[in-house]
């Protein structure tokens, strides 16, 4: 893995799936400069893919002409990675809850969830059209030293 | 994905390897499941040992795949989890669905 | 393969090499949106996945901090696809001839051939610092009228 | 890519699947044909029809892989070419380079 020379980058990307691996290969280098450990570094990795599907899938519907945003980006304090799609929109509010019993066995609705459960915030912002979420994960006195 | 089979002590052991995400091999672990179950295997273990990645669609192709095999009366248990794939059942609670076990003989064993 | 809506897009994308699938992916929905026939669109797709491999490796040699830029631009014309990079530049005029008889068993060397084979007009231009790199293919009569 | 091994009446053939392309199984078809080549084979038959896709890293692969079986006093042919690698071979004057053949008991009799 080939640490970012810088702590800024954003990207414009296709909608389509190749798009997803470079999120979470980016998002790893950069989650490895910020010094998080390996497991976190997978799971941060991960959950930036996850985002990066739903805009790809659910916003811009694979069409090549509509962009995916990537935006990445480290301080002393934090890793924050922003993904903005081109879409419709929906309700963040309206996700059902994956751990309640009678989700326990559906076949989606995991994605946002993870992204709760393994970053510090998550938060949604409407565009015109589209949807932005931004994911940040807080480095300890320990990480930012590195 | 890849999935080869094997057929132990009446148990059908599925081999994956590979990712299973979004975009790899969705609906490959279902169709060999059902195939599986049409050639009268009830008694199924996923052998997940060379499973390097799973994602949240990978863990929905878990979950569709434990259905599947529910429904058709038979019993689908999990094998050989990396961390990172426990984690993320732990996370999602789905490890109060699933049989999960370290050892493929005990597995096997642990089938009635 | 999903058309794009639109005729042009511009991407910024990571130097990782599944930026190299995205590339290739979206030439092959425009060279398809262009109305190009099958093999024609295969060969189109390829020398784009060509120049984006040397814009991730030779150019900006997998820094994930430096971008490599697609641009795609379908006129009734042509299809014009643009892919820079931020590395330090080489001079296009010192590629050795692939064809030549001691250079015939190279395992390197012909990536930038085949995008001249395969594209109408190849350009290079340098930028401060890295490389542009132009891919020009007219469209017939026929295709434009898709 | 992923290379199976089969021996037909003293030819070794590999057959080839998937991409042979930048970061796609660099180098495995190499220490694939080593392997072939330290086990005492000479005629080596590379079975591209399972190969959807080469790019100029692919071709320059192929020619690596030539090269290797030439100098260690062996012979490597192709076989079952799709049009898309014919098209790049013809252009880049591979074709006058690799000894290629459609058909599989042709390539395995024209081995002296
Ligand atoms: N960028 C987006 N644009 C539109 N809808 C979205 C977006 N992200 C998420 N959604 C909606 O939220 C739902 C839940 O997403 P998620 O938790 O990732 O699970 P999944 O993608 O498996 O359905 C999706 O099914 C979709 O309806
Ligand atoms: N974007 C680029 N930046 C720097 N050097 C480049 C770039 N593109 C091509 N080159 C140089 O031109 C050479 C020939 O490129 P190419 O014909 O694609 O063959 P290959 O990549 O297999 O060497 C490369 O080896 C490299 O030295």
């Amino acid at each position: 893995m080939t640490e970012p020379t810088t702590d800024h980058v954003t990207l414009h990307l296709a909608s389509v799936l190749p798009s997803v691996e470079a999120v979470e290969q980016t998002a790893e280098s950069f989650a490895q400069k910020a010094g998080f450990d390996e497991d976190d570094i997978g799971h941060i990795a991960l959950v930036c893919r996850e985002a990066a599907v739903n805009a790809v899938v659910h916003g811009n519907k694979y069409d090549p002409g509509k962009e995916v945003t990537a935006d990445f980006d480290l301080t002393d304090d934090a890793l924050s990675v922003r993904i903005g799609d081109q879409g419709s929109g929906f309700n963040p509010n309206e996700i059902p809850d994956p751990l309640a019993e009678e989700n326990l066995l559906r076949t989606h609705g995991r994605g946002v969830f993870l992204m709760r459960a393994i970053m510090d915030e998550v938060h949604f912002r409407q565009l015109t059209p589209g949807t932005e979420i931004t994911l940040k994960k807080h480095r300890t006195t320990r990480e930012a030293d590195k | 994905m890849d999935i080869k089979i094997r057929h132990v002590e009446g148990v059908t052991v599925l081999d994956l390897s590979g990712k299973i995400t979004m975009g790899e091999g969705s609906g490959q672990l279902r169709s060999a499941l059902t195939d599986a179950l049409s050639a009268g295997s009830k008694k199924i273990l996923v052998n997940l040992g060379g499973v390097s990645y799973v994602d949240s669609s990978g863990l929905g192709e878990l979950v569709g795949g434990y259905t599947t095999v529910k429904n058709a009366g038979g019993e689908m248990k999990l094998l050989n989890l990396s961390k990172k794939v426990k984690d993320l059942l732990v996370i999602t609670k789905l490890l109060t669905v699933f049989d999960v076990s370290e050892d493929e003989a005990s597995a096997i064993a642990s089938f009635s």
